[in-house]
């Protein structure tokens, strides 16, 4: 088995809310923990993908482990390494080993520069190569990431999706990182483009040896490019395990509403009649993201919860006392969930 | 109706395009017109600050008051003492250049910074700079200088300096929206995890490359405050004093031979003032919709 | 539900209140620093009412326990001002606050008239060039606007007082007394036309209230609202009429208050602003101190009324 | 059979790009027909034309310089009405080669004329959503003003507390909890999922003859979608409303489509019945839809882990269309036999099967229009 590039241990990332003089003065004001205890490593060569619907902390444990926001409490060892407290200085080498590929086309691309400038500066952020070093690479990365010599002179602006989103890639691929951060890397594009670059991502790992943190909401491409899955709702981890088993034995509630959202819609007689009859949905207005009225009490799961209701409403689900930790049903797979 | 036409030919990428196919028509009249504005203003600054005045500006020909313009050797004409009008409206441009330039100075190398700070430091910065752009929103600008005015002295610097202190809120404000923009898009952030050093991404990324035009445009509207004031100071008697010229004082000084009927002496500096100010607002405004109005769609 | 929705405006407009009292409290702090760095001791002329220190005046500020350090000297000049003692004039010898209130009166009516002209003329501009886009006529105006944000207001009320004298024979420079002639109301309007006309506000106030109205009408919710056909100006009326427009009139009394000291000079209008003018050729800074309080204070006013519009109309604002 | 509800004929919307100085020909000759009580679908990419054909359809494409042109017939009452009728003569097109080259149009006409033709029918007779359900909601008015305003227009509820009842009638009928409360909301502080329903409720509360569902589930998070694609098969079984239904999510249109369009470069690839069309076994299936269907993953994909079938290129863009096939540049099917035809001449939408009509020169159908 390849070694552990990346070890992340009980990571919380809370956001302080304040708004005008006087919270900023008192240093009161709300706070949001957007990622809530949680653990979970990747090895050399692998891809760890991470699903859950918007606002539940995926996008920000993307950015926390890359340091690119402070963790509030935590351990994120990179390549044996503790970078958990580095200063900036001392995390800028670090750079070039773990990079993040945008949910936002327009991320990393000046709209002023054009294309050929922007991956000459990230050409020469870490190391000063010759003019021809740096020819060359340009000619290298367009090739890696398939997009013609005619682009570079092109400002972003002028660039489709899909040439965005590679130009992006190379940018990234410019400091030869190791650990690769996508964060949603295909939901702003077109299928037929989204294909592409699932297609251009796994290539990418073969040959370059990358380790992906694949974070989407997009099951199928999560399903199809990961080895491990985890689940995430409201700041935690729920479920995590090997793909296959993820998709096709959930053992938490929640990852299976989430893959039967996919089939739902697809599927036209089954749940039509599984849902006729079915009483009037309760959809709260902060559905899925953290709500400040409702505090946890005990699974933080348990009020959209069909096993739940199915049990008969069991007082251990909204016990303060005992909010269902993690824990192993076999082959890795860990799950937070009292009846799983 | 209106037409619209298909560019003939295979249709060129949007960076092909040449620039006046990108502006509206008027916009590129408005440029055009403050750009002529701008370097008759620094051509004529230049020649009363070297001297090279087509008539002494002080030297009145008691025999030709109130000329019209076009009378000989006067083509603009002369005022209620005599004197050359076109001398002392080119001279007149001594009392608001300097100054003027001193008071965009301060507004943007003052903005500048302020707006980094909100935009790009943010947190308390943010606030505390609201709170100060407000404050200073409170005092009508006149009335400050007059404050500044009556406890120092009516020194056009100082006033300067209340101007372009007091210009420092707005161009903050567009620039710390222009990295609110470009945070939104990920676009600092991502700089940030590539590798890159905060002054590179504040000096290169967001002041060179993306607020430039805004600063440009930001001084050229600031000098047409500085204009504004200045006459209306020198108008109201704190600025230049007679018989230096400057064109607020010679409207104000003008006025009264313009209620019996002699307009030019009051109307030349008038629409020398108008003309101006116009010209670097139309300019302002212009490159406005040329440079950071494509960004918008 | 409803009442839930309640409280939290309120809360706001708390909140808009005490942010009003703050800034106040920094308008006084910034006219403090002016005084206090200005040369001639002007802080002990208000505090103590004499002139500058000599050693005998030293002594005597002593005796009298007038404070020395900059804090207390702000605390003394702070708690007067709180009484309501702004200092005497130095040219009149009179108090400084009534007579404000005297004139203020009339810089108010000349302020508030030539916004509501600058807002008759500019509306019906913007509406049209946002709703149909450029077409001849509103370009026209639009430029049109350009040129008289651009002439200075001085020129442009000696051009209306000349027109005044040879047109209808009439002589509109000294309006405050003139109530009792024939047609007074002219002797006041005319000088709310040239600062309306001419304060410079014009151009920027069509350019904001278009730029706002097109930016909403291109709205998802205003084609959701073309979708079910029902007339869209009911539905842009607050976001892109009511708010843009309480906005640029607050945002543009502090300009029509700097343009009121020049009207007023033109026109022998017996306003704050001729007293400013007057108070800075004397030298005379507890009127002008005065002065720019209460200035500050009518813009803060200003804003505070545009925020109770903006909150009472938006619903997001009372959550935020 | 009956004539159909909607009927769009040669439809062609052009909008003019200032910043190219081009035409961008979003919708370029397309023609449908949506059958009363049915659902059609149109799926496609960005740019495909999809949206702008169901702006049309509601008289929306207004905008300065778009021009329509066509038919668009809407059976309502009995009578059978063209929504575009007359509008052409507000315009003068100047073509060349079968390009458009300039337009002349009068703009202000064309709007009054094109809103006396909506007059009635926009809200009335066709409905619409969008998608972004948050932002489509009016935010400065509460949920029950805008359904009651909906409902004093266009229906017989014309007085205050009737209209009310009639509103609160409906959004139970989107099965939005506690109805009563919601009412007095405004759509700030709702959840997408909640403010598309209260859309749904609006669109329908009209009690339009045709619904048109514009990217009902786009910008909503997965498990919000499937919910709002329940609701929508629900009270499709419930009401029986025609709908054209506009996705780029192929599962979505799968799920709820009777008949399914699918659109490339602004015109209709293959149409037909959605069962024959996204049929896992097709065999008469035009390259795009098979590329298209082929890029999501399938379990097989997915088991195997093996690479998805890309479509290799970029979305067409419609200011300079192909003189042959929009889609021989990406088409991985071009047979040497046809190739001179894809390159140089537009297949014709030809029938492959009762109902099933494909745009391909692969199946020789094709050349019998």
């Amino acid at each position: 088995m390849s070694r552990t590039i990346l070890e992340v241990t009980d990571l919380r990332k809370d956001y302080r809310q304040r708004r005008g003089l006087v919270s900023m003065l008192t240093g009161q004001g709300r706070v949001i923990p957007a990622v809530d205890g949680v653990s979970f490593y990747l090895r050399e060569n692998e891809t760890v993908g991470l699903v859950g619907e918007s606002g539940c902390g995926k996008t920000t444990i993307g950015r926390t482990v890359l340091r690119l926001t402070d963790a509030s409490s935590g351990r994120i060892v990179f390549d044996g390494r503790d970078i958990t407290n580095l200063s900036r200085a001392e995390l800028r080498p670090l750079r070039r080993e773990m990079q993040m590929i945008f949910q936002d086309l327009d991320a990393g691309l000046n709209p002023e520069m054009r294309v050929r400038d922007i991956l000459r500066e990230a050409l020469t952020v870490h190391e000063r190569p010759s003019e021809a070093e740096i020819a060359g690479r340009v000619r290298e990365l367009l090739e890696q990431v398939s997009l013609k010599d005619s682009k570079l002179a092109n400002f972003p602006s002028e660039l489709s999706g899909g040439e965005k989103r590679r130009v992006g890639i190379a940018r990234v691929l410019a400091v030869r990182p190791r650990l690769i951060v996508a964060d949603e890397p295909t939901s702003a594009l077109d299928i037929s483009i989204q294909a592409q670059v699932v297609n251009l991502l796994r290539d990418l790992q073969k040959h370059l040896g990358l380790t992906y943190l694949f974070i989407s909401h997009d099951l199928p491409v999560v399903e199809l490019v990961s080895q491990k899955v985890a689940v995430m709702y409201l700041g935690r981890i729920v479920e995590m395990g090997l793909a296959e088993n993820i998709a096709h034995q959930p053992r938490h509630p929640y990852t299976g509403i989430l893959w039967a959202s996919l089939a739902d819609k697809q599927n036209t007689e089954v749940s039509l009649h599984a849902r006729a009859g079915a009483p009037a949905e309760r959809e709260r207005p902060t559905w899925g993201v953290f709500d400040f009225e409702q505090p946890v009490n005990g699974c933080r799961f348990a009020p959209r919860c069909p096993l739940y209701q199915d049990k008969g409403r069991p007082a251990v689900c909204t016990d303060p006392a005992s909010e269902p930790q993690l824990r192993d049903v076999g082959h890795g797979h860990v799950v937070a969930c009292h009846f799983a | 109706m209106r037409r619209y036409v298909q560019t003939p030919g295979p249709i060129g990428q949007f960076s092909e395009l040449s620039l006046r196919q990108r502006a509206g028509p008027l916009d590129l009249v408005y440029v055009a017109y403050g750009l002529l504005v701008v370097a008759v203003v620094v051509a004529s600054y230049l020649l009363g600050a070297f001297g090279w005045l087509p008539h002494d500006p002080q030297a009145m020909d008691i025999g030709l008051i109130n000329a019209a313009p076009f009378t000989s050797g006067h083509p603009l004409g002369t005022d209620f003492l005599g004197r050359d009008l076109q001398a002392r409206l080119i001279l007149g441009i001594q009392a608001y250049f300097l100054p003027g330039l001193l008071a965009i100075t301060i507004s943007v190398v003052g903005g500048s910074v302020l707006g980094i700070l909100a935009g790009y430091r943010g947190g308390w910065f943010d606030t505390i700079i609201t709170y100060f752009d407000n404050l200073l929103d409170s005092f009508p600008r006149l009335v400050l200088i007059l404050l500044v005015i009556a406890a120092f002295k009516a020194d056009i610097y100082y006033v300067m300096v209340v101007v372009g202190i007091t210009g420092m809120p707005v161009i903050a404000n567009l620039i710390a929206g222009k990295i609110a923009f470009l945070r939104q898009k990920s676009f600092i952030e991502a700089a940030h995890a590539l590798g890159l050093p905060a002054h590179t991404v504040i000096l290169k990324h967001i002041l060179w490359l993306n607020c430039r035009a805004l600063l440009v445009i930001q001084a050229t509207l600031g000098m047409a405050e500085a204009i504004l004031v200045e006459t209306s100071l020198s108008y109201l008697g704190f600025g230049v004093q007679e018989p230096t010229p400057s064109w607020g004082n010679m409207v104000q000084a003008g006025a009264n031979y313009f209620l019996q009927g002699n307009f030019w002496p009051s109307t030349a500096p008038a629409l020398a003032i108008l003309a101006t100010i116009l010209g670097f607002q139309l300019l302002g405004d212009g490159l406005n919709n040329l440079l950071e109005g494509k960004r918008r769609k | 539900m409803k009442f839930a929705a309640i409280k939290p405006v309120s809360r706001v407009l708390a909140r808009e209140l005490a942010v009003t009292a703050l800034l106040l409290l920094g308008v006084s702090v910034v006219v403090f620093a002016i005084l206090y760095l200005a040369p001639g001791d002007p802080l002990n002329v208000l505090l103590e009412g004499q002139s500058p220190r000599s050693q005998l005046a030293l002594g005597m500020r002593e005796a009298l326990g007038v404070p020395q350090t900059w804090y207390g000297q702000y605390a003394a000049w702070f708690g007067k001002m709180l009484q309501g003692n702004f200092g005497n004039s130095i040219r009149t010898g009179l108090p400084v606050l009534p007579e404000l209130a005297r004139v203020g009166v009339y810089t108010l009516t000349l302020t508030l008239g030539s916004l509501a002209l600058t807002l008759l003329i500019a509306v019906p501009i913007a509406v049209h060039a946002a709703a149909h886009g450029g077409t001849t006529g509103n370009t026209a105006a639009t430029l049109a606007a350009y040129v008289l944000s651009a002439v200075p207001v001085f020129w442009f009320g000696y051009i209306v007082v000349y027109v005044f004298i040879h047109q209808f024979g009439m002589f509109p420079l000294i309006s405050g007394t003139a109530a009792k002639q024939e047609h007074a109301w002219l002797y006041f309007l005319v000088p709310i036309f040239v600062l309306g006309i001419a304060s410079g506000t014009l151009s920027e106030m069509i350019r904001h209230l278009r730029e706002e109205l097109s930016r909403v009408l291109a709205e998802d919710y205003i084609r959701t609202a073309r979708a079910k056909g029902a007339p869209v100006w009911r539905h842009a009326f607050k976001e892109g009429f009511l708010i843009p427009v309480t906005e640029i009139m607050s945002a543009k009394i502090p300009f029509l208050l700097g343009g009121a000291v020049i009207v007023e000079q033109v026109f022998n209008w017996p306003g704050m602003g001729r007293m400013a003018w007057q108070a800075a050729q004397d030298r005379d800074f507890p009127v002008i101190m005065g002065i720019a309080l209460v200035a500050a204070a009518f813009v803060r006013l200003g804003n505070l009324l545009q925020r109770v519009v903006f909150t009472a109309v938006n619903p997001r604002a009372s959550k935020e | 059979m009956d004539a159909p509800l909607l009927a769009v004929e040669n439809l062609r919307t052009y909008f003019y790009s200032r910043a190219k100085r081009a035409f961008i020909r979003s919708v370029d000759g397309v023609s449908l027909g949506v059958m009363r009580g049915e659902t059609l679908g149109i799926v496609g990419e960005s740019g495909s034309g999809k949206s702008v054909t169901a702006l049309s359809a509601a008289g929306l494409v207004t905008a300065g310089p778009g021009v329509i042109s066509g038919r668009i017939d809407l059976q309502s009452n009995g009578s059978r009405r063209n929504l575009l009728d007359g509008l052409e003569n507000y315009a003068r097109v100047t073509e060349q080669d079968g390009r458009v080259m300039a337009v002349e149009k009068d703009e202000r006409g064309w709007r009054r004329h094109s809103e006396t033709l909506m007059a009635g029918v926009r809200g009335k007779e066709i409905a619409m959503i969008f998608q972004n359900p948050r932002s489509a909601l009016n935010p400065y008015s509460t949920i029950g003003k805008q359904l009651v305003e909906t409902i004093r227009l266009h229906t017989n509820f014309k007085g205050e507390r009737q209209a009310r009842e009639r509103a609160i009638h409906w959004l139970e009928r989107v099965r939005i909890d506690s109805p009563r409360l919601r009412f007095d909301n405004f759509p700030f502080g709702m959840s997408g999922g909640m403010c598309q329903r209260a859309m749904i409720a609006m669109a329908l509360s009209a009690e339009p003859s045709l619904l048109i569902a514009d990217e009902p589930t786009t910008g909503l998070d997965a498990t919000i979608q499937s919910t709002i694609v329940d609701l929508l098969a629900q009270l499709k079984t419930e009401t029986g409303i025609t709908t054209l239904l506009i996705s780029h999510d192929i599962s979505v249109i799968q799920r709820l489509s009777d008949r399914i369009a699918v659109m490339y470069g602004g015109t209709v690839v293959e149409t037909g019945r959605a069962a024959e069309v996204l049929a896992p076994e097709a065999t008469a299936r035009h390259p795009y839809t098979a590329a298209l269907l082929a890029s999501i993953p399938s379990a097989e994909t997915i088991r195997r882990k093996s690479y998805l079938q890309a479509i290799e290129g970029e979305v067409l863009d419609t200011i300079e269309v192909p003189r042959g096939c929009r889609f021989y540049g990406r088409c991985n099917r071009v047979t040497e036999a046809i190739r001179g035809n894809c390159a140089g001449l537009e297949p014709p939408l030809g029938e492959v099967a009762p109902g099933h009509k494909v745009r391909c020169w692969l199946y020789p159908a094709a050349g019998k229009p």
